[in-house]
Protein backbone atom coordinates (compact mmCIF):
# COMPACT_ATOMS: atom_id res chain seq x y z
CA UNK A 1 0.00 0.00 0.00
CA UNK A 2 1.35 3.46 -0.65
CA UNK A 3 0.17 6.38 1.69
CA UNK A 4 -1.22 9.57 -0.54
CA UNK A 5 -1.48 12.61 1.31
CA UNK A 6 -2.84 16.19 -0.22
CA UNK A 7 -2.09 19.27 1.36
CA UNK A 8 -3.91 22.77 1.13
CA UNK A 9 -5.51 23.74 -1.44
CA UNK A 10 -5.28 20.44 -3.43
CA UNK A 11 -6.59 18.86 0.00
CA UNK A 12 -9.75 21.02 -0.07
CA UNK A 13 -10.11 21.24 -3.77
CA UNK A 14 -9.94 16.98 -3.86
CA UNK A 15 -11.86 17.04 -0.20
CA UNK A 16 -9.49 13.81 0.80
CA UNK A 17 -6.45 14.55 3.29
CA UNK A 18 -5.06 11.41 2.71
CA UNK A 19 -5.72 7.66 1.46
CA UNK A 20 -3.95 4.33 0.66
CA UNK A 21 -3.89 3.29 -2.56
CA UNK A 22 -2.81 -0.60 -3.72
CA UNK A 23 0.31 -0.06 -5.77
CA UNK A 24 2.15 2.17 -8.43
CA UNK A 25 4.92 1.88 -10.00
CA UNK A 26 5.91 5.01 -9.91
CA UNK A 27 5.20 8.57 -9.02
CA UNK A 28 3.58 9.06 -12.92
CA UNK A 29 1.72 5.68 -12.69
CA UNK A 30 0.14 6.97 -9.47
CA UNK A 31 -0.98 10.31 -10.95
CA UNK A 32 -2.25 8.19 -14.16
CA UNK A 33 -4.79 6.22 -11.29
CA UNK A 34 -5.71 9.35 -9.62
CA UNK A 35 -6.24 11.27 -12.81
CA UNK A 36 -8.26 8.26 -13.75
CA UNK A 37 -10.95 9.07 -11.49
CA UNK A 38 -12.04 12.00 -13.69
CA UNK A 39 -13.88 15.22 -12.26
CA UNK A 40 -11.71 17.19 -10.26
CA UNK A 41 -9.27 14.77 -9.69
CA UNK A 42 -8.62 15.00 -13.60
CA UNK A 43 -9.02 18.70 -13.48
CA UNK A 44 -6.46 19.49 -10.52
CA UNK A 45 -4.03 16.97 -11.32
CA UNK A 46 -4.25 17.72 -15.15
CA UNK A 47 -0.48 17.55 -16.81
CA UNK A 48 1.24 21.24 -16.64
CA UNK A 49 -0.75 21.94 -13.43
CA UNK A 50 1.59 23.56 -10.87
CA UNK A 51 1.81 20.97 -8.12
CA UNK A 52 4.90 18.93 -6.86
CA UNK A 53 5.21 15.45 -5.60
CA UNK A 54 7.05 14.01 -2.50
CA UNK A 55 8.05 10.54 -1.94
CA UNK A 56 8.88 10.34 1.69
CA UNK A 57 9.55 13.62 2.61
CA UNK A 58 11.80 14.75 -0.47
CA UNK A 59 10.66 16.24 -4.00
CA UNK A 60 10.01 13.33 -6.51
CA UNK A 61 9.59 13.59 -10.41
CA UNK A 62 7.45 11.61 -12.37
CA UNK A 63 10.29 8.82 -12.75
CA UNK A 64 10.59 8.46 -9.75
CA UNK A 65 9.90 4.30 -7.73
CA UNK A 66 7.16 3.73 -5.35
CA UNK A 67 7.37 0.66 -3.41
CA UNK A 68 4.61 -0.74 -0.59
CA UNK A 69 4.69 2.17 2.60
CA UNK A 70 5.98 4.84 0.83
CA UNK A 71 4.09 8.09 1.53
CA UNK A 72 3.93 10.20 -1.32
CA UNK A 73 2.59 13.91 -0.98
CA UNK A 74 0.87 16.28 -3.46
CA UNK A 75 1.94 20.00 -2.78
CA UNK A 76 0.22 22.98 -3.96
CA UNK A 77 2.61 26.08 -5.42
CA UNK A 78 4.16 26.68 -1.31
CA UNK A 79 3.63 30.15 0.08
CA UNK A 80 5.58 30.31 3.57
CA UNK A 81 8.04 32.67 4.94
CA UNK B 1 18.41 22.17 16.95
CA UNK B 2 18.81 25.06 13.94
CA UNK B 3 15.32 24.85 12.80
CA UNK B 4 12.19 24.41 14.88
CA UNK B 5 8.50 24.54 13.42
CA UNK B 6 5.86 26.15 16.35
CA UNK B 7 2.92 27.72 16.72
CA UNK B 8 3.84 29.92 19.78
CA UNK B 9 5.73 33.31 19.53
CA UNK B 10 9.47 33.95 19.94
CA UNK B 11 11.28 36.71 20.95
CA UNK B 12 14.48 38.03 18.70
CA UNK B 13 17.13 38.54 21.24
CA UNK B 14 16.61 35.24 23.26
CA UNK B 15 16.95 33.82 20.08
CA UNK B 16 20.18 35.56 19.16
CA UNK B 17 21.22 35.20 22.42
CA UNK B 18 21.00 31.48 22.45
CA UNK B 19 22.80 31.55 18.89
CA UNK B 20 25.55 33.51 19.70
CA UNK B 21 26.03 30.85 22.82
CA UNK B 22 29.80 32.59 23.93
CA UNK B 23 31.15 32.20 21.22
CA UNK B 24 33.89 34.89 21.00
CA UNK B 25 34.84 34.32 17.20
CA UNK B 26 31.70 35.83 16.31
CA UNK B 27 31.59 38.94 14.86
CA UNK B 28 28.26 39.51 12.99
CA UNK B 29 24.84 38.50 13.42
CA UNK B 30 22.56 39.11 10.53
CA UNK B 31 19.07 38.04 10.93
CA UNK B 32 15.17 38.71 9.39
CA UNK B 33 11.47 38.55 10.67
CA UNK B 34 8.58 38.14 8.44
CA UNK B 35 5.64 39.78 9.75
CA UNK B 36 1.86 39.20 8.73
CA UNK B 37 0.31 42.35 7.02
CA UNK B 38 -3.18 43.70 7.13
CA UNK B 39 -3.15 43.76 2.77
CA UNK B 40 -2.69 41.23 -0.04
CA UNK B 41 -2.86 41.81 -3.42
CA UNK B 42 -5.11 44.61 -2.73
CA UNK B 43 -7.47 42.82 -0.32
CA UNK B 44 -7.65 43.41 3.44
CA UNK B 45 -6.50 40.51 5.63
CA UNK B 46 -8.32 39.66 8.95
CA UNK B 47 -5.98 37.26 9.66
CA UNK B 48 -4.45 33.57 8.15
CA UNK B 49 -3.60 30.58 9.02
CA UNK B 50 -0.05 28.38 8.31
CA UNK B 51 -0.13 25.34 7.19
CA UNK B 52 2.77 22.83 6.91
CA UNK B 53 3.83 19.41 6.09
CA UNK B 54 5.93 18.00 9.16
CA UNK B 55 8.30 15.81 8.82
CA UNK B 56 8.95 17.20 5.22
CA UNK B 57 9.18 20.93 6.28
CA UNK B 58 12.06 19.80 8.48
CA UNK B 59 13.79 18.07 6.00
CA UNK B 60 13.68 20.78 3.25
CA UNK B 61 14.67 23.78 5.94
CA UNK B 62 18.07 21.54 6.79
CA UNK B 63 18.84 21.29 3.59
CA UNK B 64 18.56 24.72 2.91
CA UNK B 65 20.69 25.34 5.86
CA UNK B 66 23.26 22.39 4.58
CA UNK B 67 23.31 24.44 0.95
CA UNK B 68 24.15 27.57 2.81
CA UNK B 69 26.95 26.36 4.07
CA UNK B 70 28.47 24.88 1.48
CA UNK B 71 28.61 28.59 -0.25
CA UNK B 72 29.69 30.66 2.78
CA UNK B 73 31.43 30.71 5.81
CA UNK B 74 29.51 30.97 9.02
CA UNK B 75 29.05 29.38 12.07
CA UNK B 76 25.27 28.41 12.81
CA UNK B 77 22.12 29.42 11.87
CA UNK B 78 18.53 29.57 13.26
CA UNK B 79 15.42 29.08 11.46
CA UNK B 80 11.88 29.45 13.37
CA UNK B 81 8.64 29.33 11.29
CA UNK B 82 5.41 29.79 12.90
CA UNK B 83 2.03 27.92 12.02
CA UNK B 84 -1.62 27.96 12.91
CA UNK B 85 -3.80 30.92 13.06
CA UNK B 86 -1.82 34.39 12.86
CA UNK B 87 -3.17 38.33 12.69
CA UNK B 88 -1.59 41.17 10.86
CA UNK B 89 1.91 42.22 12.65
CA UNK B 90 2.29 39.05 13.95
CA UNK B 91 5.56 37.80 13.51
CA UNK B 92 5.78 34.47 11.45
CA UNK B 93 9.28 33.72 10.62
CA UNK B 94 13.23 34.21 11.80
CA UNK B 95 15.64 33.50 10.11
CA UNK B 96 19.42 34.11 11.78
CA UNK B 97 23.25 34.05 11.00
CA UNK B 98 26.38 34.68 13.10
CA UNK B 99 29.77 35.17 11.05
CA UNK B 100 32.80 36.55 11.75
CA UNK B 101 32.16 38.65 9.49
CA UNK B 102 29.00 40.69 8.16
CA UNK B 103 29.60 39.60 4.21
CA UNK B 104 28.75 36.03 5.17
CA UNK B 105 26.09 36.55 7.69
CA UNK B 106 23.65 39.03 5.22
CA UNK B 107 24.30 36.49 2.43
CA UNK B 108 23.54 33.21 4.13
CA UNK B 109 20.52 34.87 5.71
CA UNK B 110 19.07 36.15 2.76
CA UNK B 111 20.13 32.89 0.91
CA UNK B 112 18.19 31.05 3.53
CA UNK B 113 14.59 33.15 3.24
CA UNK B 114 14.91 33.23 -0.69
CA UNK B 115 14.99 29.23 -0.69
CA UNK B 116 12.46 29.25 2.36
CA UNK B 117 9.84 30.64 0.26
CA UNK B 118 10.47 28.56 -2.62
CA UNK B 119 11.11 24.82 -1.06
CA UNK B 120 9.59 24.79 1.93
CA UNK B 121 6.13 23.14 1.89
CA UNK B 122 4.27 25.61 4.09
CA UNK B 123 0.63 27.20 2.76
CA UNK B 124 -0.91 30.51 3.84
CA UNK B 125 -4.63 30.57 3.76
CA UNK B 126 -6.10 34.06 4.12
CA UNK B 127 -9.20 35.88 5.54
CA UNK B 128 -10.57 38.03 3.43
CA UNK B 129 -13.64 40.25 3.36
CA UNK B 130 -14.72 37.95 0.54
CA UNK B 131 -13.96 34.73 2.61
CA UNK B 132 -10.96 32.38 3.15
CA UNK B 133 -8.48 32.12 0.33
CA UNK B 134 -4.98 29.78 -0.35
CA UNK B 135 -2.64 32.16 -1.36
CA UNK B 136 -0.96 31.64 -4.85
CA UNK B 137 2.97 31.29 -4.94
CA UNK B 138 4.52 34.94 -6.14
CA UNK B 139 6.61 34.76 -9.79
CA UNK B 140 9.11 37.40 -7.54
CA UNK B 141 10.31 34.63 -5.29
CA UNK B 142 10.71 31.99 -7.59
CA UNK B 143 12.98 34.69 -9.48
CA UNK B 144 14.74 35.73 -5.70
CA UNK B 145 15.40 32.21 -5.47
CA UNK B 146 16.85 31.77 -9.42
CA UNK B 147 19.33 34.53 -9.04
CA UNK B 148 21.65 32.49 -6.56
CA UNK B 149 22.43 29.65 -9.13
CA UNK B 150 23.96 32.27 -11.16
CA UNK C 1 15.37 59.49 15.85
CA UNK C 2 16.79 56.66 13.27
CA UNK C 3 19.80 57.36 14.69
CA UNK C 4 21.62 56.99 18.04
CA UNK C 5 25.14 57.07 19.31
CA UNK C 6 25.40 55.57 23.27
CA UNK C 7 27.54 54.50 25.10
CA UNK C 8 24.70 52.14 26.57
CA UNK C 9 23.96 48.48 25.33
CA UNK C 10 20.52 47.71 23.17
CA UNK C 11 17.93 45.41 23.21
CA UNK C 12 17.45 44.36 20.30
CA UNK C 13 13.58 42.64 20.63
CA UNK C 14 12.63 46.26 22.36
CA UNK C 15 14.50 48.08 18.94
CA UNK C 16 12.81 46.02 16.27
CA UNK C 17 9.35 46.50 18.11
CA UNK C 18 10.10 50.43 18.44
CA UNK C 19 11.05 50.37 14.64
CA UNK C 20 7.82 48.65 13.45
CA UNK C 21 5.15 50.66 15.47
CA UNK C 22 1.94 49.06 14.64
CA UNK C 23 2.32 49.67 11.27
CA UNK C 24 0.41 46.54 9.61
CA UNK C 25 2.03 47.50 6.07
CA UNK C 26 5.59 46.15 6.80
CA UNK C 27 6.47 42.48 6.12
CA UNK C 28 9.81 42.36 6.23
CA UNK C 29 12.20 43.55 8.90
CA UNK C 30 15.76 42.78 7.98
CA UNK C 31 18.85 43.44 10.89
CA UNK C 32 22.08 43.23 11.70
CA UNK C 33 24.46 42.82 14.88
CA UNK C 34 28.01 43.44 15.06
CA UNK C 35 29.95 42.09 17.63
CA UNK C 36 33.47 42.80 19.64
CA UNK C 37 35.32 39.30 18.58
CA UNK C 38 38.25 38.09 21.04
CA UNK C 39 40.62 37.77 18.27
CA UNK C 40 41.88 40.09 14.78
CA UNK C 41 44.45 40.08 12.58
CA UNK C 42 45.84 37.14 14.73
CA UNK C 43 46.25 38.97 17.73
CA UNK C 44 44.23 38.23 20.93
CA UNK C 45 42.10 41.16 22.31
CA UNK C 46 41.37 42.14 25.78
CA UNK C 47 38.81 44.70 24.74
CA UNK C 48 38.44 47.98 22.65
CA UNK C 49 37.67 51.78 23.22
CA UNK C 50 35.02 53.19 20.81
CA UNK C 51 35.59 56.85 20.06
CA UNK C 52 33.60 58.81 17.24
CA UNK C 53 33.18 62.65 15.86
CA UNK C 54 30.24 63.70 17.40
CA UNK C 55 28.28 65.97 15.19
CA UNK C 56 29.57 64.45 12.14
CA UNK C 57 28.44 60.96 12.83
CA UNK C 58 25.02 61.68 13.37
CA UNK C 59 25.17 63.73 9.86
CA UNK C 60 26.96 61.02 8.42
CA UNK C 61 24.78 58.20 9.25
CA UNK C 62 21.89 60.27 8.33
CA UNK C 63 23.23 60.61 4.85
CA UNK C 64 23.77 57.01 4.34
CA UNK C 65 19.93 56.38 5.16
CA UNK C 66 18.96 59.04 3.34
CA UNK C 67 21.08 57.66 -0.15
CA UNK C 68 19.63 54.29 1.39
CA UNK C 69 15.60 55.85 0.59
CA UNK C 70 16.70 56.81 -2.67
CA UNK C 71 17.22 53.13 -3.91
CA UNK C 72 14.85 51.03 -2.19
CA UNK C 73 11.18 51.86 -1.28
CA UNK C 74 11.41 50.62 2.65
CA UNK C 75 9.31 52.21 5.96
CA UNK C 76 12.37 52.84 8.63
CA UNK C 77 15.22 52.09 9.65
CA UNK C 78 17.35 52.30 12.62
CA UNK C 79 20.86 52.76 13.03
CA UNK C 80 22.48 52.61 17.07
CA UNK C 81 26.22 52.69 17.52
CA UNK C 82 27.86 52.14 20.86
CA UNK C 83 30.72 54.45 21.70
CA UNK C 84 33.89 53.69 24.65
CA UNK C 85 34.74 50.86 25.95
CA UNK C 86 33.92 47.47 25.14
CA UNK C 87 34.80 43.89 25.29
CA UNK C 88 34.54 40.94 23.81
CA UNK C 89 31.04 39.64 22.88
CA UNK C 90 29.60 42.99 23.47
CA UNK C 91 27.47 44.83 21.10
CA UNK C 92 28.72 47.07 18.55
CA UNK C 93 26.22 48.39 16.23
CA UNK C 94 22.64 47.34 15.32
CA UNK C 95 21.12 48.31 11.79
CA UNK C 96 17.40 47.23 11.18
CA UNK C 97 14.99 48.17 8.42
CA UNK C 98 11.50 47.54 7.72
CA UNK C 99 9.72 47.81 4.49
CA UNK C 100 6.72 45.67 2.35
CA UNK C 101 8.82 42.92 1.45
CA UNK C 102 12.03 41.14 2.31
CA UNK C 103 14.61 42.23 -0.79
CA UNK C 104 14.56 46.15 0.09
CA UNK C 105 14.87 45.02 3.93
CA UNK C 106 17.41 42.90 3.03
CA UNK C 107 19.33 45.03 0.70
CA UNK C 108 19.23 48.43 2.49
CA UNK C 109 20.37 46.80 5.81
CA UNK C 110 23.45 45.83 3.80
CA UNK C 111 24.00 48.67 2.51
CA UNK C 112 24.16 50.81 5.40
CA UNK C 113 26.44 48.45 7.07
CA UNK C 114 28.77 48.80 4.14
CA UNK C 115 28.54 52.48 4.22
CA UNK C 116 28.34 52.68 7.88
CA UNK C 117 31.64 51.01 7.81
CA UNK C 118 33.74 53.38 5.02
CA UNK C 119 31.73 56.86 5.52
CA UNK C 120 31.23 56.94 9.65
CA UNK C 121 33.55 58.80 11.71
CA UNK C 122 34.02 55.80 14.24
CA UNK C 123 37.72 54.55 15.25
CA UNK C 124 38.62 51.32 17.11
CA UNK C 125 41.65 51.16 19.88
CA UNK C 126 42.09 47.62 20.53
CA UNK C 127 43.84 46.10 23.72
CA UNK C 128 46.26 43.68 23.07
CA UNK C 129 48.78 41.68 24.61
CA UNK C 130 51.36 43.79 23.18
CA UNK C 131 49.63 47.10 24.34
CA UNK C 132 46.87 49.56 23.05
CA UNK C 133 46.70 49.95 19.07
CA UNK C 134 44.13 52.08 16.76
CA UNK C 135 42.68 49.68 13.86
CA UNK C 136 43.22 49.94 10.59
CA UNK C 137 40.81 50.44 7.96
CA UNK C 138 40.16 47.00 6.26
CA UNK C 139 40.67 47.35 1.84
CA UNK C 140 37.70 44.74 1.75
CA UNK C 141 35.74 47.12 3.89
CA UNK C 142 36.10 49.93 0.70
CA UNK C 143 35.45 46.89 -1.75
CA UNK C 144 32.12 46.28 -0.07
CA UNK C 145 30.78 49.41 -0.32
CA UNK C 146 32.45 49.84 -3.79
CA UNK C 147 30.09 46.81 -5.06
CA UNK C 148 26.87 49.09 -4.31
CA UNK C 149 28.48 51.91 -7.02
CA UNK C 150 28.25 49.40 -9.75
CA UNK D 1 39.93 82.11 13.63
CA UNK D 2 39.84 78.12 12.43
CA UNK D 3 39.27 75.48 14.86
CA UNK D 4 41.22 72.13 13.99
CA UNK D 5 40.48 68.78 15.55
CA UNK D 6 42.26 65.96 15.24
CA UNK D 7 40.65 62.64 16.14
CA UNK D 8 41.90 58.96 17.30
CA UNK D 9 45.12 57.99 16.12
CA UNK D 10 46.25 61.37 14.35
CA UNK D 11 45.43 63.27 17.69
CA UNK D 12 47.49 60.67 19.49
CA UNK D 13 50.29 61.03 16.67
CA UNK D 14 50.29 64.83 16.71
CA UNK D 15 49.67 65.14 20.72
CA UNK D 16 46.52 67.72 19.73
CA UNK D 17 43.23 66.90 20.37
CA UNK D 18 42.33 70.82 18.71
CA UNK D 19 43.52 73.98 18.02
CA UNK D 20 43.15 77.77 16.47
CA UNK D 21 44.53 78.52 13.60
CA UNK D 22 44.29 82.04 12.79
CA UNK D 23 43.63 81.94 8.70
CA UNK D 24 43.33 79.67 6.23
CA UNK D 25 41.92 80.52 2.11
CA UNK D 26 41.40 76.73 1.71
CA UNK D 27 41.76 73.09 3.33
CA UNK D 28 44.90 72.93 0.96
CA UNK D 29 46.57 76.04 2.47
CA UNK D 30 45.93 74.84 5.90
CA UNK D 31 47.47 71.19 5.55
CA UNK D 32 50.55 73.50 4.25
CA UNK D 33 50.84 75.70 7.13
CA UNK D 34 50.27 72.21 9.46
CA UNK D 35 52.99 70.32 7.22
CA UNK D 36 55.46 73.29 7.65
CA UNK D 37 55.72 72.98 11.20
CA UNK D 38 57.88 69.46 10.30
CA UNK D 39 58.77 66.67 12.29
CA UNK D 40 55.38 64.81 12.85
CA UNK D 41 53.11 66.89 11.32
CA UNK D 42 55.15 66.47 8.28
CA UNK D 43 55.23 63.14 8.45
CA UNK D 44 51.94 62.25 9.61
CA UNK D 45 50.10 64.64 7.09
CA UNK D 46 52.58 64.03 3.92
CA UNK D 47 50.77 63.65 0.52
CA UNK D 48 49.25 60.36 -0.03
CA UNK D 49 49.33 59.80 3.68
CA UNK D 50 45.10 58.02 4.14
CA UNK D 51 43.27 60.50 6.04
CA UNK D 52 40.26 62.82 5.32
CA UNK D 53 39.13 66.11 5.93
CA UNK D 54 35.83 67.48 7.23
CA UNK D 55 34.82 70.69 7.08
CA UNK D 56 32.37 71.40 9.61
CA UNK D 57 30.92 68.04 10.04
CA UNK D 58 30.69 67.14 5.73
CA UNK D 59 33.72 65.48 4.26
CA UNK D 60 35.97 68.55 1.92
CA UNK D 61 38.37 68.16 -0.53
CA UNK D 62 41.83 70.35 -0.78
CA UNK D 63 39.76 73.41 -2.52
CA UNK D 64 37.15 73.25 0.02
CA UNK D 65 37.16 77.33 1.09
CA UNK D 66 37.52 77.88 4.69
CA UNK D 67 35.91 80.64 7.04
CA UNK D 68 36.31 82.33 10.24
CA UNK D 69 34.58 80.09 12.26
CA UNK D 70 35.21 77.07 10.90
CA UNK D 71 35.75 74.02 12.10
CA UNK D 72 38.35 71.35 10.52
CA UNK D 73 38.94 67.80 11.40
CA UNK D 74 41.55 65.54 10.79
CA UNK D 75 40.44 62.12 10.34
CA UNK D 76 42.04 58.95 10.38
CA UNK D 77 40.94 55.96 8.08
CA UNK D 78 37.18 54.74 10.12
CA UNK D 79 37.00 51.45 11.77
CA UNK D 80 33.79 51.39 13.15
CA UNK D 81 31.06 48.99 12.58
Amino acid sequence: MIKVVYLARLRDALGTSSEQIPAAQTVADLLIILRNRGGVWAEELAEGKAFKVAVNHALANPATALKSGDEVALLPPVTGG
Amino acid sequence: MPVRIQTADFDISAEIAALRKTNPKIGAVASFVGVVRDMNEGDAVAGMFLEHYPGMTEHALQNIITDAHARWDFFDSLIIHRVGQLAPLDQIVFVAVTSAHRGEAFDACHFIMDFLKTNAPFWKRESTPTGERWLDARVTDDAAAARWKQ
